[in-house]
């Protein structure tokens, strides 16, 4: 065990997060509890990155009285990140959500274990 | 700069710029536009791969107007040209040959919808080739998995969506896997740009910090790519996603697609860890035994199924087994028997399938096999097609498969620990793949005395045949001009470092 | 002395209006709003029973749950796997984050010199005050460029699956098989209230949706940001109006030209700054004082593009999850 | 130069052209192209073999390994030996395939083998050998499976994966003696590194038994030999006449290139993989005789025979002496005329009466005198009674057993050669004797005279009348086999 686990919450409370979701992911039969698990996991990456570009005591990256010295500023690169970030997943919830959507309709139920049952007895 | 530099952006803009005018075009103009881009892509990939292999050295593109650590970066070498090259050929003819059942299987106002996935999955195959940056390579890697998942469900049956369902939840792992690798490399390095987290990964080798972090995050982009790939234990959405969309997407998904992935993976492997980095983890056993699963357990079920478009699905699991194969052996050697492998089974899966169309198409659209007794009669292009297809599958020589199975043992037989095992199971894999393709030409050359279902001559299906002379005709040339083919990739590779 | 009105002039004033709103004698909006009382959604239990029990037929016809033991044994197995594989996943997250750099430390890795330009020297050479931005927009652009067509692309595949489309041929369109034909119980009622909020607030809402994209390169804010914010305005109008009342401005027709016109904008700008900049070349677009609103280079207009993408993307969105069109 | 490519591409080419031609031609047209293209083929690979002095390498099919033709002694025996089988059975079909279906397609396949086997023949190195070796199994398939029956397919199928699984086998030892060699090209003596044999050699060993084992598959060797009964008979009699003739001989050709111009003599002999190997061809031929000494059906009869005389030829390679390999060659070339003359009698018995069993065939000599002759003749040489071809083959073949150094095997090979010839007697004689007296009670009144037409008749007599040659004037050919074969051993 390093020695930063304690220092690092932040990221502790991500890699934690990431898991749920990814447990989630994996192992819920609801399609909408899965959907939710994505968004958890990519929050949890959101969170790392932001604590990743975190610097104690300084500001946000936008440029207030000309200063432009290191000093003053938190690292943008992360931010940048997590908001390209964010779209990706705002995408990929949205087309997973229109998926589960006609799913739904066309077999009236979220369950995916029934719905793979129900398609081996269409048998096509 | 030569003006030729200017290409891979330029194929990758005009790829990306198609899709948004297609979306204003009806389905037919956004046809003819879909099949331009492709051949314009293509043959500025050819022009550039001429020049390439002219002056010998890769160069790096800015995009934008701030060089390497602080803005974007594109690279092309020769084995990305070739790269690039390949994939616009496969997926012109796959275009070409599945462009007839498009209309039976989508509703027709839906078809520039289809033409624009196709487009920006181009342009994201493209940006994966060649970016130089991995936070690019991540958001292309999620524009490939969004359209390859519409171009799954675009075939709107309840198999599809379902499949998409699947194919989303096991890419999002993925995806998900490969940002936190991502980001643990960019917390540890200060880069995203490949060749600078190389430099920084390299003294960080050197000085022994952050080893634990490191390996962990190659391992993530690693399993991440993998699942995205459809490696062995995930393959699970893999049969029903190629074996029920329509076919060029089958064609496109199973031959381009996870190609696309593993390239990546192929250019983090070079280009971020470093090779030899690479191959002193423990992460290339791993491949290499889930690698040789695939191969077996690939094979095992294509024997089981019952139906002709889920067997070649399944027999895509037991190839990219081969690919991952050919990683584990953490040789040079196999990495240039994995990139052939990656030609030569694009080349093949998409002719099998374009060719297993027009087989179930004279059986009255059934796939099973009991129904496709006697098609290779009843369609003679198709039949023959799928023939040559199955024997480039089985290894006979002059076909792609052989060089490619033959690259492989030259390299297992390099690597002391893992030979025997790697030949073993290569061996039976093949005898494997021999059992269920045979079984499928014999079944489609056998004598029935169904004659209910009709004849298709040359006359009715002018481009679907010649779109399978050429696939035959791409795949025999690799097979026996493969010596051009492995010195390019031999070159792009020594360009990587 | 006042004059004591008659009952029947009593009650044309004012004060008795008021006085009866207050009692709680009489609703204002009885006869003006259509309040049909709507009953709670109660399953019918006999229904639900038979659901269950068709449902256990299927899987125990599918996969004859009762004897299938290597099924079972397949479940409880991946269960267990997966469990285990999430928790050696956690196991192995936590230990490598215990040794990352420290959390706030200003000596890490990511601290370096490509940070340290883009806040020294970020503000000469993009224009934007907005680090941030200019580091999305202008050095990380691509990336940018790659972003907006994912939710391009997100569209599309929403379009193919949600789109109701008109068929020529007359044959069955699956979705419509599918769904519900009458898509129009979900129009919302005459809602006075929200009529009334809405009118007041979709405006301010719009305007700050738009401050918020001007504003991006000047402060917190940019393209996808205010889009999002005017997407929720949009659809908060479309809630409290219904569809016939947004069709007279919002078409699919519309937004099929706003995003095309906004990505081949962005397209082609991008194209234009990432040429130059390869080939070495000027370019012509003019970075601006800093600080103004008409400053930051192609900043200001790519976030207009983005932000109008945005917008008819989520109002997109929205309405193809309630009826499959505009 | 390129007349080495003529035999092989010109067969193969008009294969593919009679296979792709959508006409229905007459069958006058097709038999007279047929018979055409099968002359000129002939011609061509006789020009090549008299007039290439010169190696030629087609192409490069990855950095070390070039596709590459070479003729030596080996290529010119094997060759002339296809080239006449392959004529007779063809002039043979042009009169047996008038009962048959889709003769288009025969013939198409026909000539495809034929140039394939040109091929394998003139090929200079391993990986073009086992080029041709696959590309002869998948042209030569398309023949068994011909009649279309369920029988057919399944045998076409059995065969088909014997023949692979063999191939792969081998492909298997390939693999490694591309690394291991210098050069895969045929060298008298073997290519294998001094430095890798020493080092590996009992690895080595084992590769060079996969090869036995995978290459044999195709001679039919014991553990693998249950493809060939399977498939002669479910063929079309003047194709089984070639598989057995001609096309199980890749197989010997296919031993004889690994063992003795890659591998090298020496690194084998002594070892266990020869005594293996020996052990293997002894039991095949017993065995092989036992089986056809039990069967009924001529065809199957005729085939197991088969099984059994190439493990003659198997023996005579494994004992690894001058005399032996000499006895081995000569019996190549003396069993396939007889084989292929008996494949055509029992060809021109089922055309003509339409019967498969021995014992319904009685007093066919009496109907057909000449073929059953022929037949006569043959059988007796098969059996080795001077002065026929088998006599003298089999004779070198004992001598070299004798004279080799193999232990107990020098007595228990040649014993079995002999009680195997007794058995040959036993199976193939019982026809004849059958056929020319068949007792008091046959029906004299009923018999007619029934020979088949010239077009049958002249095939047989040809190759019988060359396999009585071989017995007459053994020295010719074993003069020149002489000099060269003690290059080998």
């Amino acid at each position: 065990m390093g020695p930063n686990l304690l220092v690092n919450y932040g990221e502790a409370v991500a890699a934690i997060l990431f898991c749920i979701g990814f447990t989630n992911l994996l192992l819920q039969t609801n399609l909408i509890k899965k959907i939710i698990g994505l968004n958890i996991m990519d929050s949890a990456i959101y969170l790392f990155l932001a604590e990743k570009g975190y610097i104690a005591g300084r500001a946000a990256p936008i440029v207030t009285n000309g200063v432009t010295s290191v000093e003053a500023y938190i690292n943008p690169i992360p931010s940048g990140l997590v908001l390209t970030g964010i779209v990706v997943s705002v995408s990929v919830s949205a087309l997973m959500l229109s998926l589960t959507i006609r799913l739904y309709l066309r077999y009236h139920t979220l369950n995916l274990d029934e719905i793979a049952a129900q398609l081996k007895k269409e048998g096509r | 700069m030569d003006f030729v530099c200017n290409f891979p952006f330029f194929s990758i803009l005009l790829s990306l710029f198609s899709g948004t005018i297609c979306s204003i075009l009806p389905g037919r103009a956004a046809k003819v536009v879909n099949r331009i881009v492709i051949a314009a892509v293509g043959v500025m990939s050819g022009i550039l791969l001429v020049y390439l292999l002219g002056t010998g050295e890769s160069f790096v593109y800015w995009m934008g107007h701030f060089p390497a650590p602080w803005g974007n970066e594109i690279r092309a070498g020769v084995l990305e040209a070739g790269m690039a090259l390949f994939f616009c050929i496969i997926m012109y003819l796959s275009m070409a040959g599945g462009a007839h059942k498009l209309f039976d299987e989508v509703e027709e106002s839906k078809h520039n919808l289809y033409y624009i996935l196709i487009n920006l999955l181009l342009s994201s195959l493209l940006a994966l080739v060649y970016t130089n940056d991995m936070f690019t390579a991540y958001v292309f890697v999620e524009i490939n998995t969004i359209s390859a998942c519409g171009l799954i469900m675009i075939r709107q049956v309840g198999r599809t969506i379902e499949a998409a369902v699947r194919y989303m939840i096991m890419s999002l792992l993925g995806s998900g896997l490969l940002l936190f690798g991502l980001c643990i490399m960019y917390d540890l390095t200060g880069h995203l740009l490949m060749s600078n987290i190389k430099e920084s990964v390299s003294v960080l080798i050197q000085t022994g910090e952050y080893q634990i972090p490191l390996i962990v995050s190659v391992a993530l982009m690693c399993v991440g790519l993998c699942i995205k790939s459809a490696l062995f234990p995930f393959h699970a959405w893999l049969p029903d996603a190629y074996g029920y969309s329509t076919v060029s997407s089958a064609a496109i998904l199973s031959s381009l697609v996870s190609k696309g992935y593993i390239f990546l993976l192929i250019k983090i492997i070079y280009r971020v860890i470093g090779f030899d980095i690479f191959n002193n983890t423990r992460i290339i056993d791993v491949l290499f035994v889930f690698g040789l699963m695939g191969m077996i357990f690939g094979s095992l079920s294509a024997i089981k199924e019952n139906d002709i478009r889920r067997m070649i699905a399944f027999s895509s699991v037991a190839q990219i087994g081969y690919i991952y194969m050919g990683f584990g052996m953490g040789t040079q050697a196999g990495m240039v028997a994995s990139i052939f492998h990656i030609l030569s089974h694009a080349a093949t899966k998409s002719l099998l399938f374009i060719a297993a169309i027009g087989l179930t198409e004279v059986s009255g659209g059934s796939r099973k096999f009991i129904d496709l007794t006697g098609a290779g009669y009843r369609n003679k292009w198709a039949g023959v097609a799928f023939t040559a297809g199955s024997l480039s599958m089985v290894g006979v020589p002059l076909f792609s498969g052989f060089i490619s199975k033959l690259l492989f043992a030259q390299a297992a037989v390099q690597v002391e620990g893992k030979m025997l095992a790697a030949l073993i199971v290569l061996g039976i894999s093949t005898v494997l793949n021999a059992i269920y393709f045979m079984k499928t030409v014999i079944r489609i050359y056998a004598v029935t005395g169904d004659t209910s279902y009709p004849c298709i001559t040359f006359k009715d299906m002018k481009v679907h045949a010649v779109v399978l002379v050429l696939f035959v005709i791409v795949n025999i040339l690799l097979g026996v001009s493969s010596q051009p083919v492995v010195n390019m990739i031999e070159q792009g590779l020594a360009m990587f470092a | 002395m006042s004059k004591k009105k008659s009952a029947e002039e009593y009650h044309k004033t004012f004060a008795f209006h008021f006085f009866r709103w207050l009692s709680g004698g009489k609703d204002p909006y009885l006869g003006n709003v259509e309040m049909r009382p709507q009953k709670e959604y109660e399953a019918d239990p006999e229904m639900l029973l038979r659901q269950e029990k068709e449902h256990d037929a299927i899987l125990d016809k599918v996969y004859d749950t009762k004897h299938n033991a290597l099924l079972k044994l397949f479940h409880s197995l991946y269960e267990i796997t997966s469990i285990l594989f999430c928790l050696f996943l956690m196991a192995l997250l936590l230990v490598t984050i215990s040794y990352l750099p420290a959390t706030g430390a200003a000596d890490k890795p990511v601290n370096n010199e490509v940070a340290g330009r883009y806040i020294e020297k970020g503000l000469e050479e993009t224009g934007a005050v907005n680090i941030v931005a200019g580091m999305i927009l202008d050095y990380r652009a691509f990336d940018t460029l790659g972003e907006s067509h994912v939710l391009f692309v997100a569209t599309i595949t929403v379009l193919i699956l949600l789109r109701l489309d008109k068929n020529k041929k007359g044959e069955v369109n699956p979705l419509t098989k599918e769904m519900n034909p009458n898509d129009r119980i979900y129009e919302p009622k005459n809602d006075a209230i929200l009529q009334l909020v809405a009118t007041f607030l979709v405006p301010i809402i719009i305007i700050f949706g738009i401050y918020i994209i001007l504003n991006g390169h000047l402060g917190p804010g940019g393209g996808f940001s205010g889009g999002a914010v005017i997407g929720a305005g949009l659809i908060l109008y479309l809630n409290a109006f219904g569809f016939q009342k947004t069709e007279r401005f919002f078409t699919e027709k519309t937004y099929k030209w706003i995003c095309f016109f906004s990505l081949s904008f962005y397209c082609l700008a991008k194209s234009y700054s990432f040429y130059t900049g390869a080939n070495h070349l000027h370019s012509i677009i003019p970075n601006g004082t800093p600080g103004a609103i008409l400053s930051g280079g192609l900043i200001l207009p790519l976030n207009i593009a983005v932000g109008l993408v945005v917008a008819c993307t989520m109002y997109a969105f929205y309405a193809m999850f309630r009826k499959g069109g505009f | 130069m390129y007349l080495i490519l003529l035999p092989i591409l010109f067969p193969i080419l008009a294969g593919v052209c009679l296979l792709v031609c959508r006409k229905d031609l007459s069958r006058k047209l097709l038999t007279v192209t047929t018979g055409t293209c099968l002359v000129i083929t002939g011609a061509l690979a006789i020009t090549a073999l008299t007039r290439v002095k010169q190696d030629f390498t087609l192409f490069y099919l990855t950095r070390t390994l070039p596709v590459y033709f070479h003729i030596d002694q080996i290529s010119i025996l094997f060759s002339l030996l296809t080239v006449i089988v392959f004529l007779c059975a063809g002039f043979f079909s042009f009169a047996y395939m008038k009962h048959e279906q889709k003769e288009k397609r025969y013939y198409g396949y026909y000539l495809m083998a034929f140039g394939v086997l040109n091929g394998l023949c003139f090929a200079g190195n391993l990986i073009t050998f086992y080029l041709f070796f696959e590309l002869l199994t998948l042209s030569s398939f398309p023949l068994v499976l011909h009649t279309g029956s369920k029988e057919a397919i399944m045998a076409g199928l059995k065969y088909l994966f014997y023949s692979l699984c063999g191939a792969y086998a081998s492909l298997f030892g390939i693999y490694f003696l591309c690394q291991n060699c210098d050069t895969l090209t045929f060298t008298a003596g073997g290519v294998l590194q001094v430095s890798a044999a020493s080092k590996d050699g009992s690895f080595f060993l084992f590769l060079a038994f996969m090869m036995i084992l995978g290459f044999g598959v195709k001679a039919g060797m014991f553990p693998m030999h249950a493809w060939l009964p399977t498939a002669h008979p479910a063929a079309p009699a003047p194709a089984s006449a070639t598989l057995s003739a001609v096309i199980v001989k890749a197989g010997v050709l296919a031993l004889i290139r690994v063992i003795y111009y890659i591998f090298g003599a020496d690194f084998i002999r002594g070892t266990w993989v020869q005594t293996t190997w020996l052990a293997l061809a002894l039991v095949t031929v017993f065995m092989g005789s036992m089986l056809a000494y039990r069967e009924p059906v001529l065809k199957k009869r005729l085939a197991y025979s088969t099984v059994s005389q190439l493990s003659y030829i198997l023996f005579g390679l494994a004992v690894m002496n001058e005399e032996a390999f000499t006895g081995s060659l000569l019996h190549v070339l003396a069993h396939g005329f007889i084989k292929g003359t008996l494949f055509l009698t029992a060809g021109a018995i089922i055309y003509t009466t339409g019967k498969t069993k021995v014992d319904e065939l009685r007093g066919i000599g009496k109907e057909m005198p000449l073929t059953m002759w022929c037949y006569t003749i043959v059988s007796l040489g098969l059996i080795g009674i001077p002065p026929t071809g088998g006599f003298v083959s089999k004779w070198y073949l004992a001598i070299g057993g004798l004279a080799g150094d193999i232990g107990i095997f020098r007595y228990l090979g040649p014993a079995i050669l002999l009680v195997s010839a007794l058995l040959t007697a036993g199976y193939l004689l019982p026809l004849t004797i059958r056929g020319f007296f068949p007792g008091t009670d046959y029906d004299y009144q009923t018999l007619q005279k029934r020979e088949p037409c010239p077009l049958m008749t002249i095939p047989i007599l040809f190759m019988t009348i060359l396999s009585v040659l071989i017995g007459l004037f053994p020295t010719v050919i074993v003069d020149t086999l002489t000099d060269f074969v003690s290059t080998l051993i």
